[in-house]
């Protein structure tokens, strides 16, 4: 750990994000994306945040508590509830040298910014040769019973839009690898965090300031040798569970982890696919091109000689998000529906 | 800019217009919409309500005085935070409970939760929808059908003072300007959105004097006395179902509890909040006004209280035997044609051919 | 012909649509789109048209030419640059019992009133009951040196977002037909009209004013036995001309033109491939998760025990647009590249 | 509301502080301008350039008015009307020109044609997106930097009267004010937003009595008239640089053309177009005046006119002979780690490592 961590620690008088952390030196989800934050805040001073509610309230979701105390209001912006202006004031500092993050309240509200994040953003560089080193993160996600404006997962639409890199880790750890890596990409990156994890999931998390994860690489999560399951976000943890359940039935199931949607690892997923030939995709956002779409199409496409059964895809429907726990547990791929269509694939 | 309030002060009829009938039922209205957002809470923080809670509080002079201003068949277009205006425009208080439970009985079919409700059909409300303030320019293309069809009616818009600097709000406004449409834009301006203060939001001193920039009247109240509120949202709806045009009413109040039930509010300044409760209470000052002027008595306003309280057990009761939705019809109502929407929910959450 | 149509192509005197047919009565997918217009304002007096610069000017692609003459500026409403207001005021004119069709001057302007268009106007109905007769159209599509903001294929990101039929016709009868069936549907539709087509394609297209092509059939515009390829909107005239060259290589093209992307005919798409076993999709698109990615994912689980080769797709990368000759041309895919992987597919 | 106009005739220096040499120079950039608008449309009537033209013709007055008033440390946001208001700001109409043509030399490398162009790390203007008015809000994080590290830069952004009904307009001006950012917001009013006369666009008589809205100064000024225009412009552009808050300016103007090359813009009545070329064109106006004031005589009137056509001709030649972009290289410069951005464009039209 380095002295400017510790001085700054040492300033933060345990408000600052580590001292939240458990007795065991374990940080949430949550946690570790505010340490990110905070340790690329003390790191760089180009970086600042942005966003509604991040400053005295410390964010809807208190990932930003005790940063404005630390950093100040020119550092930790309360802005107006006018998305396309938030984006496009990033765009702008950006281009004048700084590092903005922008925190959305709800990912669901990057429909709001929608243009500034697809037209603008995306496509300055690529026309111009400015680099627009921005982060625009947000919780997203389901899960929750928040319903239909407040559990969205907007990565398909980003995704396909060029010039982003859309991130979505499911674990602490690279929570916070991948966020210090966002912002200290030169590309504009949308950070997706999964709001059903926040404070559920915690880990040791590295301490060391120049940790970083790489952007673009998936991760095994777990070693198998019956089926694949590539899924990515909340869904790994539901995975997880299944691949437990299956053990038990003898069925060996490997995960894979995205991580990062776009660039999407496609090495990593056509590598598991080619040991086990039987493959589940499974994923969060809406089943009609939503990021299992693209995942079973480069498989179909790059695996297809060692495919030992059709792609198997798992997703919501197509329709909102419902509120009620029976329509919402309908809506999303439950741990028995995971269960079942390994089965099934182990089965063909 | 002076609100109307200094305005009435001067004028005779305190009453505005409105029956003995009509005041109580005000008073009634206002005790509702007080009694509804306080059990709600409760229940919330007991971990017995599901979701998440929108507190109108203190503003129960805005949303029942702007949402009195209407008739039956106008429109209203309101936010998360305004189910008062809801209840007051007509919303049966059973079926809105099962939403806030996730039943089948409530307004979305447990499609959404809490004050994400709306009954396009009954009350004629539009269904909110959290992105601020997305229903502004939808209103316009209600009124622009009235017009169109040479209809009385006129539509209402609500949203907070923070959903001001959002340029939906701008394009709205404006094109309602351009075509004269028979609209009223409120802004319950209950000085904060979320822990954001007035001051980070515009940089004007009221809201109301932006009018101007749309060549519309703008008239800013104070939301403690909702008869003038009632008066001012009145004339503007009037004026907008003679052909006049749109209005800008900004209707100022403070947000008694936080933006949402797991926030305390600390941003508030305590003794900004004392001053409003203690003084600046609506619905006290409602029902002091007509014991003053003997509309009711404390026989009637016990009676009032009676009625508020039963109708919320009723409710309650409704909404904890109504079924959750079933599962298997998820995917179903997307599309107009799978018929969804046009069948009855059954006693068993599904939805039968009626 | 009905009476009433006769006495509108009357009272047009020769300016309503219909008379800018040929001699031989053949109309151009513009001419055939401005009569789906004219027919159904004609018909169903809820039926309006609003958008920028749609009556005085008649519309920037010349659209709705006479229309203003015709049916009067309540009926033909010009508006302000405001298309998150336009989608808006359909959607309030909608619930009031009107069936507004709103003009997107480019397609690509689509995304500035993205909020209302997926939020709003696509989760309206699953949500309150209230159906929403909207049609948005707008010209799409590449192919014209238009670059980056006049060339875009918005179809992933609305086909992907709940509630919205998505629509791109690729000839004048099927775009005549599919815009009179998306007027008279009762749920929100995006219709996208390829401006590379406007002025090239013509064929006799029906008079009959309740000729309706249904939404959601795909069709086989070429039979064939060695591949297929699923395409749709500009790129279905590519690739027929691409099965011309490979006739001639002995190589038999059967291709199918989606003409709807959401809700797609996965039936129509899978006959083909069972048939064929052998199966290009083509899309214009950004690849990853453009709409093939959906096609290809649904063929390579649908049709598994049939494939005789992976599932192929061939679309354009994910970068903007770009304008200059050389780069357009290398970005969209090519009659050669499209014979080239169709004989990939063949020898494969 | 009156323009400055009236105002300016009754002070006493004409010149408005410029010296005989920024006079000159004011008078070469209109008429490059003037030059370069209408030869770019003669090509693209003779069908020897490809893709749009979007003329700025007769708004001269505002282009090189506001931007004249910059320095070149200032940043400019500019649309697709604005190429004149871009070579005022330093752009090289050789690789301007490349751009027209689709060549490797232009700004955007062949990404992108005609005046979506931009040049940030030289003249720092902004690349020109269509979606209007998206570099608004762009400009306000442009602003807010400079005001971050106390740097006396100022961010100006150019949109059409049409782009004000759009909600990025109202969002952008609303958070400069509250932030009070050094930026001066100019809208080009022509009068027309394609066919769309400025009553369909907004309701109020001016644009510039809007900016009471944001509290912000308000200023509008005839644009045939380019040394008020400069001078308003000037006024707010050192405001801002002193930390005085952003200011508003309407400059009207009328466009000759079409909103496109293909508009014939018969919706523009005759005579207000007449009235306007004769009686209000700011090119002539301008050298009338220098010729008045003997700031320039006929022989340097014509020497201007000389380098204009030769600028223009040797641009021209540069960007015939600059190589179209290989396809090859289509995918790459999308990120910045790929390098394209930071080779040299090669003779073969791809890039190479400098
Ligand atoms: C476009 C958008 N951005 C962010 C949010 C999240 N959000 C919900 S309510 C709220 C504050 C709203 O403040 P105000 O408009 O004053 O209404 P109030 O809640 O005070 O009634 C915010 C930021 C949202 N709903 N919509
Ligand atoms: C958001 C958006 N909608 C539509 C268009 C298409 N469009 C291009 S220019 C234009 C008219 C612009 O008018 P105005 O703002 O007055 O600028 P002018 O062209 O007159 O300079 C329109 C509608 C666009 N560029 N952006
Ligand atoms: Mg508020
Ligand atoms: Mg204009």
């Amino acid at each position: 750990m380095s002295a400017r961590t510790l001085e700054a620690g040492a300033a933060g008088h345990g408000a600052e994000p580590r001292g939240k952390r458990t007795e065991a030196g374990e940080a949430t989800y949550l946690i570790a994306i505010a340490e990110a934050l905070w340790e690329e805040m003390e790191r760089d001073e180009r970086v600042f945040l942005l966003g509604e509610d991040i400053g005295v309230y410390g964010g809807a979701f208190k990932v930003t508590e005790g940063f404005l105390e630390r950093f100040g209001p020119e550092r930790v912006m309360d802005t107006p509830i006018a998305e396309e202006t938030i984006t496009g004031m990033a765009i702008g500092a950006a281009m004048e040298g700084f590092r903005p993050v922008a925190e959305f309240q709800y990912a669901d509200f990057m429909s709001s910014g929608f243009d500034m994040i697809t037209t603008a953003l995306g496509r300055y560089h690529y026309r111009s040769g400015v680099p627009l080193p921005v982060v625009l993160r947000g919780p997203s996600g389901g899960g929750v019973r928040a319903s239909s404006f407040h559990s969205f997962n907007p990565e398909p639409w980003f995704a396909h839009s060029p010039g982003l890199k859309v991130i979505c880790p499911a674990f602490p750890t690279d929570a916070k690898g991948l966020l210090k890596s966002a912002i200290r990409d030169d590309n504009p990156v949308i950070f997706l965090e999964h709001k059903w994890i926040y404070r559920r999931i915690k880990e040791v998390v590295p301490e060391d300031p120049d940790f970083l994860v790489p952007i673009g690489k998936a991760r095994v999560v777990r070693e198998g040798s019956d089926v694949s399951i590539v899924t990515y976000g909340m869904l790994v943890h539901w995975a997880l569970e299944a691949a437990e359940q299956l053990e038990g039935r003898g069925i060996s199931v490997e995960i894979v982890d995205l991580r990062t949607i776009q660039p999407l690892d496609t090495e990593t997923v056509l590598r598991s696919v080619e040991k086990t030939s039987r493959v589940l995709v499974l994923y969060e956002s809406h089943r009609f091109l939503g990021v299992g779409a693209e995942v079973a199409a480069q498989i179909a496409e790059g695996a297809f000689e060692h495919l030992d059964a059709p792609v198997m895809r798992l997703a919501p429907p197509n329709v909102p998000i419902p509120f009620s726990p029976t329509l919402e547990d309908a809506y999303l791929p439950q741990v028995p529906d995971i269960v079942a269509a390994v089965e099934r694939l182990a089965a063909w | 800019m002076a609100t109307t309030a200094d305005r009435r002060t001067a004028a005779t009829d305190w009453r505005v217009g409105l029956s003995d009938e009509r005041l109580r039922e005000i008073l009634y209205l206002l005790k509702l919409c007080r009694y509804v957002d306080e059990r709600l809470e409760a229940l919330y923080r007991q971990g017995r309500l599901p979701g998440a809670i929108y507190s109108g509080r203190g503003q129960e002079g805005t949303h029942v005085g702007v949402a009195s201003a209407l008739r039956k068949e106008d429109s209203l277009f309101p936010t998360h935070r305004d189910l008062s205006a809801q209840l007051t425009k007509g919303l049966d208080l059973k079926r809105v409970l099962a939403q806030f439970w996730g039943r089948i009985d409530g307004y979305t079919r447990g499609r959404d939760g809490n004050s994400h409700i709306g009954d396009w059909y009954g009350a004629r409300t539009w269904t909110v929808m959290s992105h601020l303030p997305i229903a502004y320019p939808v209103a316009c293309g209600a009124a622009l059908a009235y017009k169109r069809r040479g209809e009385p009616r006129v539509a209402m818009a609500i949203c907070g003072d923070g959903a001001t600097s959002n340029g939906r709000w701008h394009e709205a406004l404006n094109v309602s300007a351009i075509y004269r449409l028979p609209v009223v834009w409120v802004v319950n301006n209950n000085q904060y959105a979320y822990s954001t203060p007035n001051e980070l939001e515009f940089p004007t001193g009221t809201i109301a004097e932006r009018a101007a920039a749309y060549d519309m009247p703008g008239v800013r109240v104070d939301a403690q006395d909702v008869l003038e509120v009632y008066r001012v949202a009145h004339e503007a709806v009037e004026r907008a179902r003679e052909g006049g045009g749109p209005t800008l009413i900004e209707s100022v109040s403070l947000r008694w509890r936080g933006h949402a039930g797991h926030d305390p509010a600390r941003y508030v300044p305590r003794g900004l909040l004392e001053e409003y409760m203690e003084n600046k209470d609506p619905v006290r000052r409602f029902q002091d006004l007509l014991l003053a002027h003997e509309v009711v008595d404390q026989a009637a306003v016990a009676e009032i209280d009676e009625r508020v309280r039963r109708d919320f057990e009723e409710a309650y009761e409704f909404a904890q035997r109504s079924p959750f939705p079933v599962g298997e019809e998820v995917t179903m109502g997307l599309w107009v044609e799978d018929g969804y929407w046009r069948r009855e929910p059954s006693r068993e959450g599904g939805t039968e051919a009626s």
